[in-house]
């Protein structure tokens, strides 16, 4: 099958600028780092990691928002990485984002109505009748009351709020959503709701989903496969339900899910472990970005089990295929493994 | 160590009239105790907790009610505000509500980081940007009562100013590296925006327990952390519970984790508490006795996979009915389950705490007919 | 240490350079006008012969004025000889008297209004309805709504103050008076904006001392106020002199443009050019050193 | 609150009416017959009291009020003409340096510092030193000069909305940068902010307009203006205002110019304020 986006080798490098005692330091930021994939038509591509592992910017970056540093974007096999504003915009109605917070991407001064009308108007909908149409088709899909419509984004609810929004992106008819952290800070009731909706858009619209979200919890539900990134880099690409079939992956992966499932779950379970994820203090960026090796090695408790081996040092890891589909990038992804016990 | 809350009202000002956000909180915190305040965004918890200390959040403020505060060595601070002003007056006052939300800050201010510690949420963008980690935290070390500091008088400590300058660090340090931090200088050396969002939550921890509180009050300390970060943070406040007799309260949307680090939970809604208990009856899905909201969000809690989703509870904070209980309109027992003579005693009255186990109290009117039946002897 | 003294080179190097340039700037903008270049032109003659081709004044190539003003610019920062006026005397005595007068109204005018409107916005901020407090700050509002011309005029012919100390005092306090309004309106904004943060909220959690949190960003904000109203203060020292007379650069700016005596006038604008380019590297210098908060560039 | 802000509206709608008639009074040139007879036979520089005929007096060979009504004029005119430059160049800047870093973002930055730098009042006097210039000329010099205030406002505010994903969503959503910037960022985001810097300048232009005819700067014929009719009373009449209660001796000429400046100043600054407030207010509720 022939993929909608193709991914290949994307980096973006941020400068940043601070003062200090009489000084200016510059330091720059690798945000996204080497990241490949592709995305299949009608699927849900799920991107997780911590806030500050580049998966917004990699969002961004596919809607022409954020112009990467170098590597490629193949949409529809066409490389879009180098196109102009005016040069994306006929390809605006194949791919739409939907933003992390949903108040701030709306006009404060203009009804739910003016909104999807100027988002219909740039789908060529001019008739006034067709308009009106369009506009109770979309409250229809995406369940929002009609009196909505006359009220201001601030009289909303968060969970109207993303409604409003994802009405007003569905009126260009996109192809292809990527929805940057759609569920984070609702509560679980709406956060359910939300879910289910978008389910249910993706089964009756036939798009495809790129979900970047934190919680694996979630995303281990809806999506088909997951991405896992770190420090900008990708570390594992789990197929649909392989997660842990086959008991290999990224000791990443292990702490995210046992997180996960440990905030998930009732029983009183002792956390201590996860004090090696705590981030610490580096020179210059916020999260440890090692110059040669692993760059996770640092926080990974495998590689302190198995007596810090120099492959992890010296060597940056590949990615290896674990079983099918399921790549992780690590030099152990199974420690019991009798092949890559250290020497 | 104790927060004793009884009956509290909070007012708004919206446009000429008042509107009530939260009303009748009544809970008391004991020693060595962490109390879960739990419920959805909109639901007044964090407004709630803003105006018992007088953080001017809403203006005016407690209108009704009392707050009391014992310390650790039995001194009780009475940290009534407006309700003070109301009971003298009569009223409100009209124009001077400024003015007593600061008469309510400085009344709070010698509990304020010495014996109540607050983190509000969002924690990366409370530190202050301009400052250093060291000389934001080391305010707050300097706070821990010193009987030899105290001694030597202003001079004394002018001229000793160096050497009391690297005990505080010293101990800044210790307080650090408890917290996990590998490397604290750097982190003293650090401007808050050279901290990721973990490090700058467990900083703003740091800076809560600089003082050697004996309550502390965490604000959604969950949103807008990573799982991972989520977790720890459970790991570190438990560890903290163990090693400080620290009692406090907190807010929070996520009833797992809250479930997860606290002995007493209240579940709050539209405003008003409706369920309050040992953490282990409220979240257990085996325990007989719960408010139906309290179920209603227990069900989504509990529900890993994706399902339907049941008919929501309307938030009435604004549209609140004339008389009868104010949920009846979404209440699924009250629905259902009810028959008309039951309906009619939920439509006729508030319904009013009854203790369902000990300390356990629901504030329902199925468990006030139970209640009422056992009085009589069935 | 020498990356730091190489990096405060290399700032005042780029500052010199756009005085240089703004300088430059200005002398083009003068020799637009064909009067000028004719005062020019005979300035040339008289003083600098050496410079001056052969043939009418009319006829000579832009060149020449430019290695004139090249020469100028020489003597200037070499010799400290801004030219010659008709009576021979040197132009450098601009720099002298009355520069130091108009600088003087202008900083003391400056440090009186920023001194009161901070009073004002701290009255203010700290009782926000007292009512005293209120008719205070909003009668010095009121008052500041009077413009230069007004307050001198009232000065002048009401009271009858002209003698020197305390009609000084009088210009300090209208010069001020005029700025008073819109630095009570900025502070006022940018607090209130500072007071809706949230790290304003931590610290009000934390009991902290207020006063130490946001000297940094309060300063920082004055800096900028101070920094963008020098221009005006400046501009309306010059109406005052006038009106006052005063002897300092803004009447030998009216005498100047009464007498269409160009030379004067380009002393004038550069001396007002460094002037104001001093306040701005000052500015930055402030902003280096109070905001420690990062700039992200894509 | 509200009723608050509708007793406010009210005085100052009451006080733009006045200055509105006075305006459209000047620009019909109608005036009773009495006024416009003048005794030729007095002396230019002096100041007859108020009689029947004239109800301000005679100053200048004209009636007091006559004056007034026709400098009334001149301070919008000059107002107006001011605003023209000020608005367009102070939107363009402010657009531009909104934008995305890059070299048309640099361009409008630096041209907001050089422009910044000039003391403005300084700048008008040198280009009535060099060229001769007409008044109308300087005033929209002065708008030019002035726009950098607004440039920077709008700049803030753009930035604030960039910071808030709020332009990078109507970009994706496809929204032509037109339509963005007319549409949303003008008009919904800035419309207070531009209005009350509108008003902040005319009344700073009605100012320089009297400071400049003050000094007699800029050439003009059959001229009159507030700054002039206080030149001619201070410069030549030399009445005092104090004495007014004392004596009968008013110099109205010169109270009548400085009460109006007042005014002005206190109308458009309260209105300035109040649209700020309205502005501040909403941004409240919104965010």
């Amino acid at each position: 099958m022939q993929p909608v986006i193709e991914v290949q080798n994307l980096s973006k490098n941020f400068t940043i600028r601070y003062r200090e005692d009489w000084r200016v330091y510059t330091y720059s930021k690798q945000a996204v780092r080497n990241v490949s994939f592709s995305v299949f038509p009608g699927e849900i591509l799920a991107i997780v990691g911590e806030s500050g592992s580049g998966k917004t910017t990699l969002g961004k970056m596919m809607v022409n928002l954020v112009r990467p540093s170098s590597g490629q974007i193949l949409l529809n096999g066409q490389p879009v990485q180098r196109l102009s504003q005016r040069r994306f915009q006929p390809l605006r109605h194949l791919i739409q984002m939907v933003f992390q917070n949903p108040y701030a991407s709306l006009n404060p001064m203009m009804t739910v109505r003016e909104h999807l009308e100027e988002a219909l108007r740039l789908a060529d909908v001019t008739d006034p009748h067709a308009i009106e149409q369009e506009i109770q088709q979309l409250t229809q899909l995406v369940k929002l009351s009609p009196q909505v419509l006359t009220e201001y984004p601030d009289q909303l609810s968060g969970g109207e709020c993303r409604r409003v929004n994802l009405a007003r992106i569905l009126a260009r008819r996109p192809r292809i959503l990527i929805l940057d952290e759609p569920v984070a800070s609702l509560d679980f009731a709406i956060k359910q709701i939300i879910v289910d909706l978008l389910l249910e858009l993706h089964q009756k619209l036939g798009l495809t989903y790129i979900w970047i979200s934190h919680d694996l919890e979630i995303v281990q539900a809806v999506a088909h496969r997951i991405l896992v990134m770190f420090d900008g880099e990708i570390l594992e690409e789990i197929p649909r339900d392989g997660s842990r079939r086959d008991g290999c992956g990224h000791p990443y992966t292990e702490i995210l899910f046992t997180a996960a499932h440990r905030l998930h779950t009732w029983e009183q379970e002792d956390f201590s472990t996860l004090g090696a994820v705590l981030p610490q203090p580096t020179a210059g960026t916020t999260m440890a970005s090692r110059e040669r090796g692993c760059r996770f090695r640092s926080f990974c408790q495998r590689y302190r089990t198995i007596g810090r081996p120099k492959l992890c040092r010296e060597t940056p890891p590949r990615f290896k295929t674990v079983s099918q589909n399921h790549l992780v990038r690590c030099h152990f992804p199974w420690i019991e493994n009798p092949e890559v016990t250290p020497k | 160590m104790d927060l004793m809350v009884e009956g509290v009202s909070i007012a708004l000002q919206r446009g000429e009239e008042l509107a009530y956000p939260a009303r009748r909180i009544s809970f008391t915190v004991k020693p060595g105790e962490f109390l879960g305040l739990v419920g959805e965004s909109g639901s007044g918890k964090s407004l709630t907790m803003l105006a018992l200390l007088g953080l001017e959040s809403c203006s005016p403020g407690v209108v009704e009610g009392r707050v009391r505060y014992r310390s650790e060595q039995g001194q009780l601070y009475p940290l009534e505000g407006l309700s003070h002003y109301v009971r003298w007056h009569g009223g409100l006052p009209r124009k001077r509500t400024a003015a007593w939300q600061r008469t309510v800050y400085r009344r709070m201010k010698p509990l304020l980081g010495r014996r109540i510690a607050i983190i509000l949420q969002d924690a990366h963008k409370t530190l202050n940007p301009f400052l250093r980690i060291e000389d934001q935290l080391l305010e707050m070390v300097a706070r821990q009562g010193r009987a030899d500091a105290e001694k030597a008088g202003w001079w004394g400590r002018w001229r000793q100013r160096r050497s009391i300058h690297q005990q505080l660090r010293q101990e800044a340090l210790r307080l650090l590296k408890a917290l996990h931090f590998r490397d604290p200088e750097r982190v003293l050396r650090a401007y808050p925006h050279q901290l990721s969002g973990g490090m700058a939550q467990r900083v703003s921890l740091a800076l809560a327990l600089a003082s050697r509180p004996e309550f502390i009050i965490l604000d959604e300390p969950t949103t807008g952390l990573d799982v991972t970060l989520q977790a720890a943070l459970v790991d570190l406040i438990r560890q903290l519970k163990q090693e400080r007799r620290l009692s406090g309260i907190i807010v929070s949307h996520d009833l797992m984790f809250v479930g997860k680090v606290t002995e007493r939970m209240a579940i709050m809604f539209s405003g008003e508490l409706w369920e309050i208990g040992p953490t282990h009856n409220v979240i257990h899905p085996d325990f007989p006795w719960k408010h139906p909201y309290t179920s209603y969000l227990l069900s989504f809690a509990r529900q890993k996979r994706r399902g339907s989703a049941g008919p929501a509870f309307q938030n009435v904070l604004w549209q609140r009915p004339k008389q009868g209980c104010p949920l009846r309109k979404s209440c699924p027992v009250y629905l259902h389950q009810l028959d008309m003579e039951q309906r009619r005693q939920c439509d006729s009255a508030d319904p009013s705490p009854v203790p369902v186990f000990p300390e356990h109290y629901i504030r329902c009117w199925q468990y006030a007919w139970e209640e009422q039946k056992h009085a009589a002897g069935y | 240490m020498v990356k730091r003294i190489r990096q405060l080179g290399r700032l005042f190097l780029q500052a010199g350079l756009l005085l240089l340039a703004v300088i430059t700037v200005e002398y083009a903008l003068f020799l637009i006008s064909p009067a000028i270049r004719e005062d020019i032109a005979a300035y040339i003659q008289r003083h600098v012969p050496a410079l001056a081709p052969g043939g009418e004044p009319g006829s000579w190539p832009i060149l020449v004025y430019w290695k004139f003003y090249f020469y100028w610019l020489g003597e200037l920062f070499f010799k400290g000889s801004a030219g010659y006026q008709a009576n021979g005397e040197n132009l450098i005595y601009l720099a002298g008297a009355p520069f130091r007068q108009t600088l003087m109204l202008a900083l003391w005018g400056l440090a009186l209004a920023t001194g009161l409107a901070s009073l004002l916005v701290f009255l203010r901020q700290s009782w926000p309805d007292k009512r005293p407090v209120s008719w205070l700050v909003q009668s010095f509002e009121a008052l500041s709504g009077v413009h230069y011309i007004i307050f001198c005029y009232f000065v002048l012919y009401g009271l009858n103050l002209r003698r020197p100390p305390l009609a000084i005092l009088i210009l300090i306090i209208a010069l001020g008076n005029g700025v008073l309004l819109d630095i009570v309106h900025l502070l006022e904004t940018e607090i209130n904006e500072i007071r809706h943060t949230r790290y304003y909220q931590g610290i009000r959690a934390r009991g902290a001392n207020r006063f130490r949190h946001l000297a940094r960003p309060v300063g920082l904000c004055l800096t900028r106020i101070v920094y963008t109203k020098f221009p005006v203060v400046l501009g309306g020292t010059f109406i005052v002199e006038f009106i006052m007379n005063v002897w300092a650069l803004g009447l030998e700016t009216i005498q100047a443009v009464v007498k269409h005596d160009q030379l004067k006038l380009l002393v004038i604008t550069v001396l007002i050019t460094i002037v104001v380019w001093v306040s701005t590297v000052l500015n930055y210098l402030a902003k280096w050193k109070l905001d420690p908060r990062p700039v992200v560039r894509l | 609150m509200k009723r608050n802000a509708s007793r406010k509206t009210g005085l100052l709608t009451a006080g733009l009416a006045v200055y509105l008639l006075l305006v459209l009074w000047g620009s019909t040139g109608w005036f009773p017959k009495s006024w416009q007879q003048v005794p030729s036979r007095m002396p230019i520089y002096q100041y007859s009291p108020p009689s029947r005929e004239h109800p301000l007096g005679v100053f200048f060979q004209q009636d007091l009020l006559i004056t007034f009504v026709r400098s009334t004029q001149a301070s919008f005119v000059a107002g107006t003409i001011a605003l023209l430059p000020f608005l367009a160049l102070g939107t363009l800047l402010g657009i531009a340096s909104g934008l995305p870093a890059g070299f048309a973002q640099a361009l409008a930055n630096r041209t907001i510092d050089v422009l910044n730098a000039f003391p403005r009042f300084v700048v008008l006097l040198l280009y009535t030193g060099l060229f001769a210039a007409n008044l109308y000329h300087m005033l929209m010099l002065y708008g030019l000069i002035s726009a950098p205030k607004l440039a920077e406002l709008l700049r803030g505010r753009i930035d604030q909305l960039r910071r808030e994903d709020f332009i990078d969503s109507c970009v994706a959503l496809g929204l032509p940068w037109w339509v963005i910037v007319r549409r949303h960022i003008l008009w919904h985001h800035s419309r207070h902010l531009i209005l009350a810097q509108t008003f902040a300048m005319f009344a700073m232009a009605i100012f320089m307009e009297a400071s400049l005819s003050y000094l007699n700067l800029g050439t003009r014929e059959h001229y009159q203006s507030w700054g002039l009719m206080l030149n001619y009373a201070t410069s030549v009449s030399g009445l005092s205002l104090f004495r007014f209660p004392l004596s009968a001796q008013f110099n109205l000429p010169a109270a009548l110019p400085a009460l109006g400046l007042l005014s002005v100043t206190l109308l458009l600054v309260s209105l300035s304020r109040y649209w700020e407030q309205q502005d501040r207010l909403k941004m409240g509720r919104m965010f």
